[in-house]
């Protein structure tokens, strides 16, 4: 079952990514509306330099670590605004991420977009090398899940959970915001860097159009879906967002009316989104149910 | 609650399971939602009116046909999902592929590797004649076309154009290819830009355009973006000869640009309108969707499906293989409504290229 | 230098769309503190339902067609709020968000069932624009201009001299505070819907009598607006009228120095930097702690 | 141990703090009354560095801490409480404690992964110091409730405690005992006296005058932003400029 396969290695990748998002909007509580653009970083670096002839894992490093760049980079500015307008700046600099990507094509071929970005070199190429990709994916979402669930369970998670709340208490009691912010906007780009160059490597194929607000979007809904603040919430988001995505193939839409598939597909994502929101605001997994309540 | 997931997991049961063997199967890749549903909506239902003639005309050995339609979101990554799924789940040997060059390469190396037939009907990047055995496509590739405008601005003495294309994959491919024919053969250009997609306000374009002075303009685009390029432009009362390609020979385009669309000359892969295949073409199509003009591609999608019921008739048996070989031999010779199909060692066609304009508000040959 | 008069010129008229879109975002993000995506959905509305009013069977003229389609809209709107966001007020402005993308989408798709996804258009007569000692405008821009500045004027007069308008500044500086002040919520409400409403299908029409009509219209326009609101600091209608401008004034010169590919990177550069240097946008005070 | 030097803030025209100098040593409890509005809050947030000084300076101790962000000033010992009750309340008592310990070495990321055992020991001490810090408030038993279940006495205690956790050298609390009830009041004003012994210096802004008589070496008096009084709680009973600020404020009022 290949296409079983492929849904799964989607929801994978769909766990990193939003994991990554949730260390932010959920931990932190930063609204991050831009989070694509180190999905998209991970994805070019990593594509690019496996062009160039570099390994595999060699260039994943080095994507990884240039989404982190980015982020420390973008979040010393961005952090100077607060809430909304934070989520705003990020978004722009999202598009402008895209428009580079776009416009420079010397380097990233434009919009024709890269094809043919290799896998690491144990994994088959192509369908042959799923069965191991998924092993890939797989140990690759546990090992993002460990290491955030180390990261909040800690003393730095309970004080990103202090800033969340109460900024001003944080500082009275020695935190140093920005930093702690920093931190975790560079931990979670590192980690969508991560699950960039998952995707790249196993779509094979990436083009500034897999980088727009769509996609931050998506994995948004992940996030809040799930549950945000809690480890749980983004896999079980990411999880439920991409079977979700893909069973809305399967409605029994008689070939009549084949022509209003799309359409009536589209009215039935977003009526169970606004009706989710509205029965489960705080996702299937709620952060606020703690122990001795 | 537990009923209700019953019902869910039935439900999901029922529309999977039927593969009654009384039905011959294909796919098909479209992009009914995203930024290309525009177009993918006129591809469906070109490919409905030739389904319909297909079964009108008995099936295939006797079973009707049927088209299994899988959305793509106009993206690569849903263009990924749609063909997993219907190759893994629907199991279907033959797939017509996505629209968009991009989402096509993309999807392309799944199918070579599955032995999946891959039809292209309207995506025209270089890069796709180089997919691999298994991946035909209806239409000529880009190669052929941005010589073809090269050699209409020349024939047309133009050797100083502003150049703009349309920022996707189509447009900047084009205008590569168009600008290395152009300047070899010595024509300069005078202004290059990529302009956005989907836009509702060219006019600062526009206004660059003025600006070079220049008396032709080649503007490599889709539709809404061409017609909305033409009026703006005419708004402001420029008098330059627009040159296109064939995205944006339309119907559509006449509608939207009105009489500022008068007098563009563009190329297009041709064939001609005075073949019996298209007369009959036009007809079915006026018959079944009478307010609906004749959709841009529409042809190349017509021609697609009936091309491919011709080689599941004549293959002997539904093996990735003989099916294969079936799609080489119906292409041999075959006369569509867009002419020669007979596929190359790419898997390609050829094209003739001719030049459409508009006249008194409707489309024509240019001669 | 008349290259770039008329570059500025066009940002001016292409930056008053953004402010007549903006206007109705900021209404609902200074009273309800949320960022209301399906506004994009009232655009595409009020255009496709004048549409569909000026077409065969109804076929009325275009500026009688208006009224019931932005009645229409400001049904929609009013919906919205009533049978969604209301019930949603009390939670995160997270979650409002998402189900207004659920929103978003489900209103989109509905207008793609009726009408499909193929472009549509007026059909007006083409026109040249008018000729001004060589710059152009065309009557429709002109009217857009207008038509910003008008609805802009009556919504200032509106916020500032009425009763109601004084309510719903209050409201937007503290819900909690409005409503222990006997400022009647629901009223408030209903008023802020119905604006943003008009507002934006007036300027979905206008755009759609500029260009053309597609699903995807309201949407595409939508981050510019947001942008535009924030500049001009939330709840600010001057505010959102000047972000708009600027944003159109920005992308507009950048086409001189720029490719135009880099057309919305200028725009967003410029939204970038502001927000650095002006955090709380061109108007927003700087609040303190408690 | 506190040196305020002629600090001034201004918002607009509005003189919130105008010239105002003073000096704390180590004499225990120091007051700082004043009519509503009279500047006592915005010189704690001056002091505390959430308000930037626009003259002047301040130091504690050695350091010059008048223009420092308020998590430095906190650093150096200097904890503060505010006006309202501020619990984080989805976390338990205890967390809420913990948290406000300075110096974690699990606040890092490097050595959260690399020295795990040193985080785990640093977390069961700080464990340990908040059950102290919790008995001595007598809200042991409610350790592992969640704050925002405390009844609103309780929550000040637990601030209270949250600022003993941070090793204070010296805490300024704003309006320690508004709104809690008398019971509570003697438990509070008994941590004070304890902390006191210990050499911890209290400066607090308080309205309850008996209070501030029973538990203040010293006060200052501040009204329209200026420092008007200084001496022992007694004396500015009898200091008429005291009397006619709160008296004509309060005929102003009337």
């Amino acid at each position: 079952m290949d296409y079983l396969l492929h849904v799964m290695i989607l929801a994978l990748i769909y766990s990193v990514f939003a994991m990554s998002l949730n260390l932010e909007l959920g931990y932190a509580g930063l609204y991050n509306f831009g989070h694509v653009a180190f999905f998209g970083i991970g994805a070019y670096v990593s594509a690019l330099l496996s062009h160039a002839g570099v390994p595999v894992s060699a260039a994943m490093i080095c994507a990884l670590a240039a989404a982190g760049i980015t982020g420390a980079l973008l979040a010393v500015p961005a952090l100077r605004v607060s809430g909304d307008y934070f989520g705003i700046a990020t978004l722009v600099f999202a598009e402008m991420f895209r428009l580079v990507c776009l416009n420079e094509r010397w380097l990233t071929k434009g919009p024709m977009g890269l094809p043919g970005i290799p896998r690491p070199a144990w994994i088959a190429p192509g369908v042959e090398g799923m069965p191991a990709y998924l092993l890939f994916a797989f140990l690759a979402a546990v090992g993002t899940f460990v290491f955030i669930r180390r990261l909040t369970g800690s003393p730095f998670g309970r004080a990103l959970k202090v800033i969340r709340e109460d900024e001003h208490m944080a500082q009275a009691f020695g935190k140093n915001i920005l930093l702690f912010k920093v931190k975790a906007i560079v931990a979670g780009s590192v980690l969508a860097g991560w699950a960039g160059t998952l995707w790249a490597h196993y779509i094979s194929y990436i083009s500034p159009a897999d980088f727009t607000l769509t996609e931050t979007i998506l994995v948004l809904l992940c996030v809040v879906l799930g549950g945000r603040g809690t480890n749980w919430g983004p896999v079980v988001g990411a999880i439920a967002v991409v079977f979700f995505g893909e069973a809305v193939r399967f409605l029994p839409i008689p070939p009549a009316l084949t022509r209003y598939v799309a359409p009536l597909q589209g009215i039935i994502y977003g009526g169970i989104l606004v009706v989710i929101m509205m029965k489960m605001p705080n996702g299937m997994i709620p952060e606020h149910r703690r122990k001795n309540t | 609650m537990k009923k209700s997931l019953g019902i869910i997991i039935c439900v999901f049961l029922l529309c999977a399971g039927p593969l009654s063997a009384a039905e011959v199967k294909v796919g098909s890749n479209t992009p009914l939602s995203g930024k290309l549903s525009v177009y993918g909506e006129g591809f469906q239902q070109a490919m409905l009116l030739a389904l319909e003639e297909v079964n009108a005309e008995g099936g295939i050995k006797g079973s009707p046909m049927q088209i299994v339609f899988e959305d793509n979101n106009s993206t690569a990554a849903g263009a990924v999902s749609a063909i997993q799924k219907l190759i893994t789940v629907d199991k279907l040997p033959l797939l017509f592929g996505p629209a968009a060059s991009s989402n096509f390469l993309a999807v392309c190396p799944i199918a070579q590797q599955n032995k999946t037939i891959l039809i292209a009907a309207e995506s025209a990047a270089a890069e796709i004649s180089k997919c691999g055995s298994f991946v035909f496509r209806v239409f000529p590739s880009d190669a052929l076309q941005g010589i073809g405008v090269a050699e209409l601005t020349q024939t047309l003495k133009y050797d100083q154009v502003v150049l703009t294309y349309i920022n996707n994959d189509w447009g900047v491919g084009l205008a590569e290819i168009f600008k290395k024919k152009f300047t070899a053969a010595g024509g300069k250009i005078l202004d290059e830009f990529a302009h956005d997609e989907g836009k509702t306000d060219y006019r600062s374009e526009v206004l660059r355009i003025r600006k070079s002075n220049a008396k032709a303009v080649v503007n490599l685009t889709y539709i809404k973006e061409g017609a909305t390029v033409l009026k703006q432009a005419y708004e402001t009362g420029l008098k330059v000869q627009w040159l296109m390609g064939s995205a944006s020979k339309s119907p559509k385009l006449v509608e939207l640009a009105g009489e500022a669309a008068e007098g563009v000359i563009g190329t297009y892969p041709t064939f001609s309108q005075e073949t019996p295949q298209y007369k009959a073409f036009k007809a079915a199509w006026e018959k079944k969707y009478p307010d609906k003009k004749i959709p841009v591609f529409g042809e190349y999608n017509y021609d697609m499906v009936k091309l491919t019921a011709k080689a599941l008739r004549m293959a002997k048996s539904m093996a990735p293989e003989d099916l294969r070989k079936a799609m080489i031999e119906a292409g041999k010779g075959y006369m569509g409504v867009t002419g020669d199909k007979t596929f190359d060692e790419n898997g390609d066609v050829g094209a003739v290229y001719g030049c459409w304009t508009v006249k008194q508000q409707a489309i024509q040959d240019y001669k | 230098m008349s290259y770039y008069l008329q570059l500025l010129l066009n940002g001016v008229i292409a930056g008053s769309v953004y402010a007549l879109f903006a206007v109705g975002l900021t209404l609902v993000y200074g009273v309800f503190r949320f960022i209301n995506f399906a506004h994009a959905e009232l655009i595409s509305w009020g255009a496709y339902l004048t549409l569909m009013f000026s077409s065969p069977p109804v076929s009325w003229p275009l500026c009688l067609a208006v009224i019931p389609a932005v009645l229409l809209t400001a049904f929609i709107g009013f919906s919205q709020d009533w049978f969604i966001y209301r019930p949603l007020r009390r939670g995160s402005p997270i979650t409002l968000l998402i189900a207004s993308i659920g929103l978003s989408y489900m209103l989109r798709n509905v207008l793609r069932l009726i009408w499909g996804s193929d472009l549509m258009t007026f059909s007006l007569p083409l026109a040249r624009g008018f000729e001004f000692s060589g710059y152009y405008v065309t009557g429709i821009q002109l009217l857009m201009l207008a038509a910003a500045l008008l609805f802009l004027m009556i919504l200032y007069l509106l916020l500032t001299k009425s009763l109601m308008g004084k309510s719903l500044r209050a409201t937007a500086d503290n819900l909690e505070l409005a409503a222990i002040m006997g400022v009647s919520m629901p009223k408030v409400s209903a008023v802020v819907w119905t604006l943003a409403s008009v507002f934006a299908a007036a300027g979905g029409i206008l755009l759609a009598l500029d260009t053309n009509l597609e699903p995807m219209m309201g949407v595409a326009n939508l981050i510019k607006a947001f942008a535009a609101v924030l500049l001009g600091g939330a709840g600010n209608v001057w505010g959102a009228l000047l972000g708009g401008l600027f944003i159109g004034i920005a992308e507009n010169l950048g086409v001189a120095f720029f490719s135009p590919g880099y057309k919305d990177f200028v725009s967003f550069a410029v939204i970038f930097l502001l927000l650095l240097f002006r955090p709380r946008g061109i108007f927003g005070l700087l609040t303190g702690v408690r | 141990m506190l040196r305020i030097q002629n600090v001034t803030k201004a918002f607009g025209a509005l003189m919130a703090v105008h010239g105002v100098s003073l000096e704390i040593g180590d004499t225990g409890v120091t007051g700082l009354v004043g009519p509503n509005g009279s500047g006592k809050s915005t010189l704690f947030h001056l002091i505390t560095g959430f308000y930037r000084l626009d003259q002047g300076d301040i130091f504690f101790g050695p350091h010059s801490i008048g223009r420092l962000p308020p998590h430095e000033i906190s650093r150096l010992g200097l904890i503060r409480s505010f006006q309202h009750t501020r619990p984080l309340p989805f976390m338990t008592v205890i967390d809420n404690l913990i948290a406000a310990a300075p110096g974690q070495t699990g606040e890092l990321i490097w050595p959260l992964f690399l020295k795990p055992a040193r985080v785990r020991r640093e977390e069961n001490n700080l464990h340990e110091k908040a059950r102290g810090i919790l008995r001595l408030l007598d809200l042991l038993p409610l350790a592992d409730e969640l704050a925002g279940r405390l009844s609103y006495g309780q929550q000040k205690l637990m601030e209270l405690g949250r600022i003993l956790m941070a090793g204070p050298r010296m805490i300024l609390l704003d309006e320690p005992t508004a709104g809690i009830n008398p019971t509570l009041i003697r438990r509070l004003v008994e941590v004070l006296h304890r902390l006191c012994e210990q050499g911890i210096q209290i400066f607090l802004i308080e309205h309850n005058m008996p209070l501030v008589a029973k538990l203040c070496q010293h006060v200052f008096v501040m009204d329209s932003g200026e420092l008007i009084f200084s001496g022992t709680p007694k004396q500015a009973r009898e200091e008429p400029r005291v009397i006619e600020a709160y008296l004509g404020r309060e005929n102003h009022a009337a």
